[in-house]
C-alpha cells in the first residue's frame, strides 16, 4: 500500500466505505462491493489453489511440469525417475490423487456423478481417521490431565468443580433432575461465565480492527491525521 | 542403545583452549520411524554466561571409531542436545562433540557405536490407545444394544426441540429457510455433522413445502449437501420439489462468503436461519445480520471461540458436543442413539478419573497425572 | 421512554461506536499510561544493545492485525535507527515483510528522520518471506544465509553489508517478534530460544498475548507487549509518541461506549419490568 | 456397488490414519503425509465445481434479467479479472510477489474488502452485547456480569474505578481471575465434550454406520 490520495488508495477507500455503508442500509454501492468481493475472492482462491496445491503437490511430484515445460526450474518428478533412471519413486503414487481429483470432476456429467463419491469417501475417511486420534489426544487426554490437580486452593477447586459440572451438563442419558440436575445447573452457570468472559475479552481486539480501517481512510488516504 | 563416555582432555590455560563437553550420551530416538539419533551432553565448563569467546559446539560423525569424522552439525553456546536426522537405520555410528572457543578447539573421545531403528509401536501413546479402545468398545456395545431393540433415553436438547417450530414458522410466513453449514471444508468433522443435520431439516422442508436455500463456501460441501438434500426430498416423497439450485456455491473466502450472505439475508428476509458447522470470525457478522431481519436463528458449533457470539445473537445454540449429538437426536435412529450412550459412558469415566485423581493428588499419594501424559 | 430505549435502532449504537473511534484520532489528550513490567523488559533489553548491534525483526502478521502491531514495529524500528542498531527484517507470514516496508515508509516521512532517513543495506535489510513456518526458524539456527539465500529484492544475502559475519542466532544480539498467531511467538520461543538460546522479546495482539504470558514468567521470553496498550507503553518508554497511543485512546472510548450501552439496556429493562408489574 | 465401494474407501483410509498414529514404522510413517497431500489435491480439483456453479448461477441471473442482474456481471468480471491476472500476467508460481498485477488486486481490492468485512465486527459486538447482556434470568445475569467485568478490567478505566482497593483485588486482576479459573473450567468441559462427540462421530463414519453424506443411489 502507498500513502496519499492516489488512484489505488481511492479505490481501496471506496471499497472500504462501500462495505461499511451496509450498516446504514442495503444500497447499490454495497451490492457492487459484495458482487466484486464474491468474484474476486473466488478467483483468488482458484488461482492460489492451483499454484500452491495442484502444481507443487501433483504436477511437480509426478513430473508433469517438466513434460509440459521441459526447461522449467523444478526437480525431476516421479515419471522422470521411473523412465530415465528405471527406479521406483513413491511419489508415483500421487497419480491416484490425480485420478481421485478427476473423478471429482465427473460431477459435471449427470450420468457419471456417482463416481465423485469415491474421492468424497476418501476425504471423509481421512478426516475421521485424523480427528479420531488427534482430538482425543489433544482435547480429551491433555485437558483431563491438567484438570487432575490437588484440591488445596479455592482456584483449583473452582477448576475441578467447574469442569465436572460442565461435563455433567453434557450428560445426555438422564433427565437433569435431582442431584444430577443441580450439578448440571451449576454447569450451565460455569458455561455462561465462560461465554460472557470470552465475549468481553474479544471486544477490544475487534475494536482495533475497525481502528485500522478508519486510520486507513483518515491518515493513509486523506492524510488528515498525522 | 545407550552409550556414554567420560573424557577429560586437560585444559591448557596458556593457549586459551576450552574445556570439552562431558558425558556425551547417544541413543536412538524412541518411538519414531527411524533415521534419527539423539545426542545429549553436559556443557563445557567454559560455556558460561558472559564468556563471549565461547562460540559453541561442533558435532562430528563417523562409521568408524578411529577415523573419518565429519562435521554434521553445530550447536550454539548453552545447548546440550542435538538430533541427527540423517542416519541410515541399522548402520553403526560414532560421534564426537567438540567445543569451540576463539580459534581453539577441544574435543571429547568418540562415543558409540549407536544405530537408529524404527519402532513398531509408539509406546508413548499406549495410554491413548487403551482409552480409545475402551471408548470405542463402549460405543459399539451400546449401538449393538440399541439395534437389538433396547430403548435408550436421551434428555431434551432445547435447540433441537425448536427445529420443528422454526421450520413451521417459516412455512406459515411463506418465507425461506437458510441453512449455513459452516465455512470449513469436508476435512472438518463439524462440517460433516452440519450437513448430516441438514438432511433432517431438509426432510421437514420437503414435508412442509418450505423453500430451502443452502449457500455454501466449499465445493465439496456443495456436492455433499446436494446428495443429502436430494435424498431427504426423495424419502419425504417429494423428489419433484428438489432442485440443484437449492444448494449453491458462493466463494471459498470466509469474509467474501459473509458479505454475500449478509446481502442475501437483508434482501430476502428469511424466516429461519440455521448455522451448523465450523465457524470462525464470520459467526457474529452472519448472526447479527440475521437477527436484524427478525429471523429465528438456531446455531450449533464446536468452535469454542465462536460459541459466545452465537449465544449472544441466536435464539438457540447447540454447544460443542450437542452439535454431534444432534443428528442422533433428530433421527432417533437406534444406531445413532447408541453412540450417544457410548459418549456418555466416556464422560462418566472421565468424571470418575477427575474426581478420584484430584483426591489422590490432594493427599499426594502418587503422581496420578503421569498416566495421562500425551506425546 | 424506556420502552423505546429497549428497542433502540441498532444504527444509533453503530454511530456512537464510529464517533468514539474517530474523534480520538484528532485529539491530543494525554493519558496516564502505566508501564507494565513485561514491556519494561523489552525496553531494558533494547537499552543494553551497543551501537552496531544486530536486531532481527520478525514480522509475523497481516493487515488486519496491523493496528495493534504496526505501532510497535514503528517504535522499535525508530529506536534502532536512532541508536544505530542494524535491523534485519524477515517474515513467516507472506504479508509480514510488506508491513515492514510500510513501517519504514512512514518513518522516512517522519520529521525526526527527514534529514537522516534509514538507508537500505546500511541501516536495515529485508530478507522477505519464507515458507516453512517453524522449520524456517530451525534452519536459521544453523545458517541464516542458507535459509534466506536472497533478500526480498533478489540480492544474494551474502552480498549485503548488514549481513556480514552473520551465520546464525549467535551473531544476532536481539530478536523482536511481532506476532498475530501461528507461526509466531510460541514457535520463536520453542525453536530460537529453547534450542538456540537467542534473546527474544515479542509484541502480540491482545487476543494472542495470554497464551504467551507463561513464557515471560518462565524467562524464555524477555519482555512482551500485548495489544494496543502494550504498543502505547512501548511508545512511551522508547520516547516516540505515535499511533499506538492514539489508537489506544480510540479503543478505550469505544470500549466505554459498549459498556455504557450495556448499562442503558439493563436500566431500561428493569424500568419497564417494574412498570409491567404495576 | 455405488454405495459399498465408497464405504470401503472411507473405512480403509480411516483405519490407516488411526494405525499410523500408533505405529511409526514404515510404511505407515509416510502415509499421513501422503494422504493429507492427496486431500489437498482433491480440494484443488473440486474448486472447479464450485466456481463453475458460481458462473452458471450468475449467467442465469444475467440471461433471465432477474432483479439486480448487473451485479452478477460484476461478479463474473471480477472473477475473470483476477484469474487472468494471476495465470497470465503475474509470473507463474511467483504470483504473490510484490508488484505483480495479482498482488495489486490483492492489496487494493481484496484486502480492503476483507479487512473491512472483518472490522464490521466492531459494530456487531456492540449491538449484540446491548441486546444480549440483560439480566433477564440467573444465567443471563452471569453472562452479563462476566462480560461486564472482563470488559472493564481490560481498559485503564476499570482499574481507575477500583484504585481505592489494594492492587491485587482491582478490576483487572479480577478479570484475569475470571479468565484463568471459571472460564478455563468451562472451556475444558466444552473441549472434553467435543472430543467425545468427535470420537464417536468419526467412529460411526469409519464403520459406515453414519452414511447419509453419501446420499441415495
Amino acid at each position: 500500500m502507498e500513502f496519499g490520495f492516489t488512484f489505488s488508495n481511492t479505490l481501496a477507500a471506496i471499497l472500504t466505505i462501500g462495505i461499511i455503508s451496509f450498516l446504514w442500509r442495503d444500497n447499490p454501492l454495497y451490492k457492487l462491493c459484495e458482487a466484486l468481493f464474491v468474484g474476486v475472492s473466488a478467483g483468488y482462491w482458484f488461482v492460489s489453489l492451483y499454484y500452491q496445491n495442484l502444481l507443487p503437490q501433483l504436477f511437480d511430484k509426478l513430473g508433469l511440469t517438466l513434460i509440459i515445460t521441459p526447461h522449467a526450474d523444478v526437480k525431476e518428478g516421479a515419471l522422470q525417475v521411473l523412465f530415465k533412471q528405471g527406479r521406483f519413486d513413491e511419489r508415483i503414487l500421487y497419480i491416484f490423487a490425480g485420478i481421485l481429483g478427476i473423478m471429482m470432476l465427473m460431477r459435471l456429467f449427470p450420468n457419471l456423478g456417482w463416481v465423485s463419491r469415491w474421492p468424497l469417501a476418501f476425504i471423509v475417511g481421512t478426516t475421521s481417521g485424523l480427528y479420531f486420534t488427534t482430538y482425543f489426544q489433544s482435547n480429551a487426554m491433555a485437558q483431563l490431565k491438567s484438570t487432575i490437580i490437588p484440591l488445596n486452593s479455592i482456584n483449583n477447586i473452582v477448576i475441578v468443580v467447574g469442569t465436572v459440572c460442565g461435563l455433567i451438563y453434557f450428560y445426555f442419558s438422564k433427565e437433569h433432575k435431582g442431584v444430577l440436575g443441580g450439578a448440571a445447573k451449576v454447569g450451565t452457570w460455569f458455561l455462561m461465565v465462560t461465554f460472557g468472559a470470552s465475549f468481553g475479552y474479544t471486544v477490544m481486539s475487534r475494536m482495533s480492527l475497525l481502528i485500522g480501517r478508519i486510520d486507513f481512510i483518515f491518515s493513509t488516504w486523506l492524510g488528515l491525521v498525522k | 542403545m545407550n552409550v556414554s563416555a567420560f573424557c577429560a582432555v586437560p585444559e591448557d590455560p596458556s593457549y586459551g583452549a576450552p574445556a570439552p563437553p562431558t558425558d556425551l550420551v547417544v541413543r536412538d530416538v524412541p518411538n519414531d520411524a527411524g533415521g534419527a539419533i539423539i545426542l545429549h551432553w553436559d556443557p563445557s565448563v567454559d560455556d558460561v554466561e558472559g564468556n563471549d569467546k565461547f562460540i559453541g559446539y561442533e558435532i562430528l560423525r563417523s562409521t568408524s571409531p578411529d577415523s573419518g569424522f565429519k562435521v554434521i552439525g553445530t550447536a550454539t553456546a548453552g545447548s546440550t542436545e542435538l538430533t541427527d536426522n540423517q542416519t541410515v537405520d541399522g548402520k553403526k555410528y560414532y560421534y564426537i562433540v567438540r567445543s569451540l572457543m576463539g580459534s581453539s578447539i577441544a574435543e571429547a573421545w568418540p562415543v558409540g557405536p549407536v544405530s537408529s531403528s524404527q519402532q513398531w509401536f509408539n509406546l508413548g501413546r499406549i495410554n491413548s490407545f487403551i482409552a480409545l479402545l475402551i471408548l470405542s468398545t463402549a460405543i459399539l456395545w451400546y449401538i449393538h444394544r440399541a439395534r437389538r431393540g433396547d430403548t435408550l433415553f436421551i434428555r431434551k436438547i432445547a435447540g433441537l426441540e425448536a427445529v420443528d417450530e422454526a421450520v413451521g414458522r417459516a412455512t406459515e410466513m411463506g418465507k425461506a429457510i437458510y441453512y449455513i453449514p459452516g465455512t470449513q471444508d469436508m476435512d472438518n468433522v463439524q462440517t460433516i455433522a452440519g450437513v448430516t443435520i441438514l438432511g433432517r431439516v431438509a426432510k421437514l422442508t420437503a414435508q412442509y413445502e418450505t423453500p430451502l436455500d443452502v449457500p455454501v463456501s466449499r465445493s465439496l460441501v456443495m456436492i455433499t449437501a446436494r446428495e443429502i438434500v436430494k435424498e431427504a426430498y426423495l424419502n419425504a416423497g417429494r423428489p419433484d420439489a428438489y432442485n440443484d439450485s437449492m444448494v449453491h456455491y458462493l466463494t471459498d473466502d470466509q469474509f467474501g462468503y459473509a458479505a454475500a450472505i449478509d446481502g442475501m439475508v437483508v434482501r430476502e428476509k428469511p424466516a429461519t436461519i440455521f448455522y451448523m458447522g465450523a465457524f470462525y470470525a464470520e459467526s457474529l457478522i452472519l448472526a447479527e445480520t440475521g437477527n436484524s431481519v427478525g429471523a429465528i436463528q438456531i446455531a450449533g458449533t464446536a468452535m469454542p471461540a465462536q460459541l459466545p457470539f452465537f449465544i449472544a445473537a441466536c435464539d438457540y445454540t447447540l454447544i460443542g458436543e450437542e452439535l454431534f449429538a444432534a443428528s442422533a437426536y433428530l433421527s432417533k435412529e437406534p444406531k445413532l442413539l447408541g453412540s450417544l450412550k457410548g459418549q456418555d459412558f466416556g464422560k462418566l469415566c472421565i468424571l470418575g478419573i477427575i474426581i478420584i485423581g484430584s483426591i489422590i493428588q490432594t493427599f499426594g499419594i502418587f503422581d496420578f497425572t503421569s498416566i495421562f501424559t500425551v506425546q | 421512554m424506556f420502552e423505546k430505549l429497549l428497542r433502540i435502532d441498532r444504527r444509533i449504537i453503530f454511530l456512537f461506536v464510529l464517533i468514539a473511534l474517530i474523534v480520538p484520532l484528532f485529539l491530543n489528550i494525554s493519558q496516564h499510561i502505566a508501564i507494565s513490567p513485561e514491556v519494561r523488559d523489552i525496553y531494558d533489553s533494547l537499552r543494553k544493545l551497543q551501537p552496531g548491534s544486530r536486531v532481527l525483526l520478525a514480522f509475523d502478521y497481516d493487515p488486519p492485525s496491523a493496528p495493534e502491531l504496526q505501532p510497535m514495529a514503528v517504535a522499535v524500528m525508530k529506536y534502532c535507527f536512532k541508536h544505530n542498531l542494524k535491523v534485519i527484517i524477515m517474515g513467516l507470514w507472506p504479508q509480514g515483510p510488506l508491513q515492514a516496508n510500510l513501517a519504514i515508509e512512514s518513518i522516512k516521512r517522519d520529521k525526526e528522520f527527514k534529514d537522516n532517513p534509514p538507508i537500505y543495506d546500511k541501516d536495515y535489510v529485508n530478507l522477505g518471506y519464507m515458507t516453512g513456518n517453524e522449520l524456517v526458524i530451525q534452519g536459521m539456527g544453523t545458517d541464516i544465509q542458507r535459509t534466506f539465500p536472497r533478500d526480498y529484492l533478489g540480492n544474494p544475502t551474502s552480498s549485503l553489508s548488514v549481513m556480514k559475519g552473520i551465520t546464525n542466532f549467535s551473531n544476532i544480539d536481539f530478536i523482536f517478534n511481532l506476532s498475530a498467531g501461528y507461526p509466531g511467538t510460541v514457535e520463536w520461543v520453542l525453536f530460537a530460544v529453547d534450542r538456540f538460546h537467542a534473546k527474544l522479546s515479542a509484541g502480540n495482539t491482545a487476543v494472542q498475548a495470554p497464551q504467551v504470558y507463561p513464557y515471560v514468567h518462565s524467562g524464555q521470553l524477555s519482555g512482551l507487549a500485548g495489544g494496543l496498550k502494550g504498543a502505547a507503553e512501548l511508545e512511551k518508554l522508547l520516547g516516540f509518541y505515535g499511533k499506538g497511543t492514539k489508537f489506544m485512546l480510540s479503543q478505550s472510548f469505544a470500549h466505554i461506549v459498549v459498556i455504557f450501552f450495556i448499562i442503558v439496556g439493563n436500566v431500561a429493562y428493569f424500568a419497564t419490568r417494574g412498570k409491567k408489574k404495576k | 456397488m455405488r454405495r459399498e465401494i465408497p464405504l470401503i474407501i472411507t473405512g480403509v483410509v480411516g483405519f490407516t490414519y488411526i494405525i499410523q498414529f500408533f505405529i511409526p514404522h514404515w510404511p505407515f510413517n509416510i502415509m499421513e503425509h501422503m494422504l493429507t497431500d492427496w486431500m489437498l489435491i482433491i480440494f484443488a480439483f473440486a474448486i472447479w465445481l464450485g466456481v463453475l456453479n458460481l458462473m452458471k448461477v450468475s449467467l442465469d441471473r444475467i440471461s433471465k434479467r432477474t432483479k439486480d442482474w448487473p451485479y452478477a456481471l460484476v461478479t463474473i468480471l471480477g472473477f475473470l479479472f483476477i484469474v487472468i491476472a494471476g495465470f497470465f500476467f503475474s509470473g507463474g508460481r511467483r504470483f504473490l510477489d510484490p508488484g505483480t498485477p495479482f498482488d495489486y488486486i490483492y492489496q487494493f481490492i481484496y484486502t480492503p474488502l476483507s479487512a473491512t468485512m472483518f472490522a464490521m465486527l466492531a459494530f456487531y459486538v456492540a449491538s449484540a452485547s446491548y441486546r444480549a447482556f440483560r439480566a433477564r434470568t440467573k444465567e443471563a445475569t452471569l453472562l452479563l456480569l462476566a462480560a461486564f467485568f472482563v470488559m472493564l478490567g481490560r481498559v485503564p478505566v476499570g482499574d481507575a474505578m477500583t484504585s481505592f482497593l489494594p492492587e491485587s483485588v482491582r478490576l483487572s486482576k479480577f478479570a484475569d481471575w475470571i479468565m484463568n479459573y471459571p472460564q478455563t473450567a468451562g472451556q475444558r468441559a466444552i473441549m472434553i465434550g467435543i472430543a467425545l462427540g468427535i470420537v464417536s462421530t468419526s467412529l460411526r463414519l469409519i464403520l459406515g454406520i453414519e452414511r447419509s453424506h453419501l446420499g441415495s443411489d
